[in-house]
């Protein structure tokens, strides 16, 4: 038996460097307007999530929550290159996905605070934000169910032939869990239109992904199990996140089956509001603070001749953006009380007598 | 007017609102080309094509996840897990997913989907495949529990689980699997939370369900030669929880007893009772007995299943023991 | 004599088993090295080593899969299910594997296991990490069920359940990690099945249950300011259950109530009730009444879940009415 | 969205020839008492299924039963290869490896019979075959959990220093399920010594394996999602069976981690004596009938130079031994009722209240 924590002590595995590489899409077919798009889409992701975490610290935001500080390009990567009426199915950690897919962020910011003009009312909470309006079918906080729901999505999306497709977020720590197999299994089986991305943070909780996990590529190196291409994408390159979930949506649209995408990020902030972080090695935020998508991808509009000042409105739109949702949830009034008693079932109730 | 078994009943029921709605599919192992392990499925293949009824790999999560999914997208299917033993491993599905959703949601997503499964012992299938675990739905909210005891409320209640806008978990009794009645011709469409009274009585209601129910009811006819007149209740479901027959019963005979198969504690009987002796305390003449099978596993030899699971002589025993003291 | 959190009583309690014997190991997620996302497990892996304090994949079936197959073969180990509401994707282990095993097997195989979880609302966690589930494995026969309201508890009970040589669930109350109390120096080991008496009482009997049970002793005093003596019950363990202390009390005091977090169906309270009005009926002068959460998912916006969680002001008022009318 | 049953009706997938190479191991080197041992076996395993088979129809076994008949091989071949304290768990498919492992057959098929001399004293019956005395750790009737226990107990072995291995048998339907995925990765993070055993007999109960399984080989080709070389071997050839046990059993006794081997097979009867048998599609059965691991393996030993005589002794004998068993077995006495209320707890008893 070895014992991952014998052959060194926790927090000192090796350190996994981001790609590096800022300029590999530079010239990569997006259109400019879509990279505009998606540079705001990134901003207010980050200042979405700064804020969030600045109001726990004001004790305002109650519960527990999990920030995608880092992580942006990838929700806004995909978001951006969904279709309206596709579905997006994330987890615990889904403001970015919730967000980037057009639900208004006070709406997520007064369920995280817990008011009545919360998106769910104050119902859910941080970790099941859930907009079907916007195509948001949940976000899901117990590992691994949310890939099986996400498979009856594509199933339905299938058999009415509505050319929809569900993308289904998860992270590097959930493919050890067994509805991940189950769904992918399943998924390939039934050919499901469903884009599986995951987000490859390098951890789970408080344990590196590496330690626990049997083979280097926690998503790409299951793909074969399943019959499935491995694709590996740079998680902090937004126009990497963009190509490759056109070229996956389409191939799901195109009713030639599941997609499993590993995206390789990092998370710059703790799992959640109480971490403790003892188990980042050295160096390693560092390295992924250096290759920040915000930087990596400003510094590609730059590249691309877009005006430093029209990129810095850009970011100044979305503060204020931020700003009046963050007066507009705090001002929101507490939850009805009745509302603790309604919609258990469709009939608006939760009486279980008759 | 047809004879039909309770099994039939199963796939007559589904093929009546399949025939009627397009939205309703069916998934589950072995439920499109072999007409499902227990043979309630049969012809649904054959009849409405491999697009609706489809064989599923084992994976009792994905085929829940797939029920749960198309739910919330439009369609209503309906999903089986062969023995109701196997929600055990996809019970997070069931009770942190599908049950809280539409709550969590605050109303956004609707869940109009039926799980069938085979419950429930007396088949000899050891500790395993033979449990009845209604209780284990009852016991969390946002879902509606039914357990029909004759083949034309498997029909209806089919139907109306079918037609249900809220995630029904339906067990079907393996032990009645075999059981034959007259079904009505033409489409029936039952109601959930509605208890049937049916034997009427003076001195006791015993309430019922599953495949105790004819027990019940077979006992009840041994009591009244020896001068008891029970009435029978056949709870059909747990939730919605038809409370109102059970206490007009209680108020009408003053004694109540409960007829579990469930092993004994916090089976359905001890909400039944809990209910009692708070909103019918003084309606009440003597101790609620629960008859149930003890706190143990099924064992699986016939003779020793036979002794667990509450009998005709037991509930004729227990119940005419205490009537007299 | 130190003074203790709850949180490290945890840690504090498997230390002392860990420490007497070699058999004793931990797995679970985020155990090791980081001593346990709720901090329950802090200094284990410095103080017994890699081999005995184990960090786990996400896989809750292979962690309890693993500590049921060590348990039959010579260890005596303790897994951690993170938070309770996860039983539900390792309910297959739990329910069926570990629960009937020794029954099935004739006694050839024993599982001397403790699964540790926390458990329980208040922390705002929302519907999917606030459950409190004790009743989910009352209702399953072969299990063992333990849930602490002190520090010193924590310690007494944790010893005896890892001494124990059955499968025992121990629940960890989320809402009373942060308690603290005075923690005597030296080995403790306390009894399973044995309810405590917190407070005497003349006029009526609470039962409650881990983080109810402080609520009920605050209650118990208002009450009392009131005109109303209540004696208030742990009953520490609903497996195995305390019948005779909780009879014995409500023989005294004739009322019985019950403080449950469950939602109200199948809460551990409706068996007390059923049990009351069974076995201590003739003892009855009023209602059971159960004071719990609603049968709803617990919502997550901090005023709703104070809203339907039993608080110290509802279980003052509601057991003040009942002893009124 | 493909659908199998729109790709060919149901019992009409392409047919999976046997190997058909019965001189593959005539020079294998396994010694000739070993394999006279196993030839042995092999009728056990065989004999007392046909017998198992009669005494349902003559309504003696109550219940379902699941029968190895055509894949004796596989038991026959590892229990031989296992040393006498190694670990066996089993599915509901269990007779073989029970009895391979030496427990008498009396035991087991009172068991069936519901009979106090039973191996669980008929508390267990068919689907739950234990023998702790015989390394018999189980036979589990819900697919996959076994998977995740037998970790367990070659967790301990490793712990204790006792070189056992945990030798776990599951069928090629069970690669589906959730439990096998998180087995197979924890086996391979930790090392564990336990060797995994699909019994790929193509079926799952009524449906083609190939209809429902993304790859197609259902074990090997998923060894690689846990860093596993994929192994399979013929699952009709008990020397094929036998060698693959003694390479996986040191591997995982020397501490190199877990194996997984997947045995090609064929189940000649139905899954359980409920089985309507339409999904065989035709020439399939016949085929795998003419390739029966006991024809296979008596005529190597029949090259090798083994008088028939002396093997028709030996099926003799076993034909004696499993009359004597019957016979014991059928004049067993019903359990003592008072069973039914013992063992739930390790003091013997079943109070749940103090
Ligand atoms: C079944 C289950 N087990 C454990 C947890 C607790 N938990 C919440 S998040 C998390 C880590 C998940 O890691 P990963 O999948 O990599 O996602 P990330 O948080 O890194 O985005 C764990 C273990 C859970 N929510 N559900
Ligand atoms: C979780 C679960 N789902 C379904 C079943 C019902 N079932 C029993 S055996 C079986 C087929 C198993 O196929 P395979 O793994 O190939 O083993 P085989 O029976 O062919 O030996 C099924 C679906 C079960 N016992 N457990
Ligand atoms: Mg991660
Ligand atoms: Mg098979």
């Amino acid at each position: 038996m070895t014992l991952p924590l014998e052959t060194h002590p926790y927090g000192e595995h090796d350190v996994v460097m981001p790609p590096n590489n800022p300029t590999a899409h530079d010239q990569s077919d997006v259109p400019l307007d879509v990279r505009l798009r998606m540079y705001r889409v990134l901003h207010e992701l980050r200042q979405f999530e700064k804020r969030a975490y600045d109001l726990f610290m004001q004790q305002l935001v109650k519960g527990t929550s999990h920030l995608s500080l880092g992580m942006e390009a990838i929700a806004a990567g995909f978001a951006t290159a969904m279709r309206s009426d596709d579905y997006t199915f994330a987890t615990y950690r889904g403001h970015a996905h919730t967000l980037a897919r057009g639900v208004p962020m006070e709406a997520v910011l007064a369920e995280l605070l817990g008011r009545s003009n919360g998106l769910l009312g104050g119902k859910g909470g941080s970790m099941h934000l859930t907009s079907v309006e916007h195509g948001v079918m949940g976000s899901y906080a117990i590992i691994g169910a949310h890939l099986t729901i996400a498979n009856g999505a594509a199933w339905s999306a299938q058999y009415r032939g509505s050319g929809q497709v569900a993308v289904c977020f998860f992270g590097d720590g959930t493919t050890n869990i067994g509805a991940f197999h189950e769904a992918l299994n399943y998924a390939a089986v039934f050919a499901l239109p469903v884009v599986f991305v995951c987000e490859n943070n390098l951890y789970m909780e408080y344990t590196a992904i590496s330690d626990i996990t049997a083979v280097r590529r926690p998503a790409a190196d299951r793909a074969a199990a399943y019959g499935l291409d491995p694709v590996e994408v740079d998680g902090n390159d937004a126009d990497a996140c963009y190509l490759a979930a056109e070229e996956a949506l389409a191939r799901a649209r195109s009713g030639a089956g599941p997609v499993l995408i590993e995206a390789l990020t990092y998370r710059h902030g703790g799992h959640s509001r109480a971490d403790p972080g003892k188990y980042k090695p050295p160096g390693e935020l560092e390295a992924w603070l250096a290759y920040d998508p915000l930087k990596v991808y400003r510094g590609r509009l730059e590249r691309l001749g877009v005006e430093a000042a029209q990129l810095d409105r850009i970011e100044s739109e979305v503060a204020q953006a931020v700003d009046a949702a963050t007066d507009a949830a705090k001002n929101g009034a507490l939850p009805d009380p009745a509302s603790a008693f309604t919609e258990v079932w469709a009939d608006g109730g939760s009486s279980w007598r008759s | 007017m047809a004879v039909m078994t309770y099994r039939d009943a199963v796939a007559h029921g589904i093929a009546q609102e399949m025939e009627r709605d397009e939205r309703v599919v069916l998934v589950g192992e072995d439920v499109a080309g072999a007409g499902g392990v227990f043979k309630t499925t049969v012809g649904l293949l054959e009849r409405f094509g491999p697009k609706r009824v489809i064989d599923t790999p084992i994976a009792e999560q994905a085929i829940l996840g797939a029920v749960m999914g198309a739910a919330m997208t439009g369609l209503r299917p309906v999903g089986e897990i062969m023995f109701s033993d196997f929600f055990a491993v996809c019970w997070d599905l069931v009770a942190n997913q599908m049950a809280k959703t539409r709550y969590m949601t605050n109303g956004q997503v609707s869940l109009p989907l039926v799980v069938k499964s085979g419950n429930g012992g007396t088949l000899r299938f050891g500790a395993q495949h033979s449990q009845s675990v209604e209780n284990w739905a009852m016991a969390v909210p946002g879902l509606k529990v039914v357990t029909p005891s004759t083949p034309v409320d498997v029909v209806g209640l089919m139907a109306a689980a079918i037609r249900c806008d809220d995630p029904v978990l339906f067990f079907e009794h393996k032990g009645l699997y075999a059981t034959k009645d007259e079904v009505p011709d033409g489409p029936i469409v039952d109601e959930l939370g509605k208890a049937r009274i049916r034997r009427p009585g003076t001195d006791a209601t015993i309430v019922a369900l599953g495949l105790m129910v004819p027990r019940a009811l077979k006992a009840a006819e041994r009591l009244a030669s020896r001068g008891i007149d029970c009435e029978v209740l056949d709870l059909r479901s747990l939730v919605p929880l038809d409370v109102t027959t059970v206490l007009e019963s209680l108020s009408r005979t003053s004694r109540l007893f409960t007829v579990e198969e469930n092993p004994r504690l916090l089976g359905w009987g001890a909400e039944i009772a809990a209910i009692a002796v708070d909103e019918g305390f003084w309606h009440l003449d003597g101790p609620v007995i629960r008859i149930t099978t003890p706190h143990v596993p099924l064992p699986s030899a016939d003779s020793l299943e036979d002794l667990v699971i509450p009998s005709i002589e037991r509930i004729a025993e227990d119940v005419e023991r205490a009537m007299q003291s």
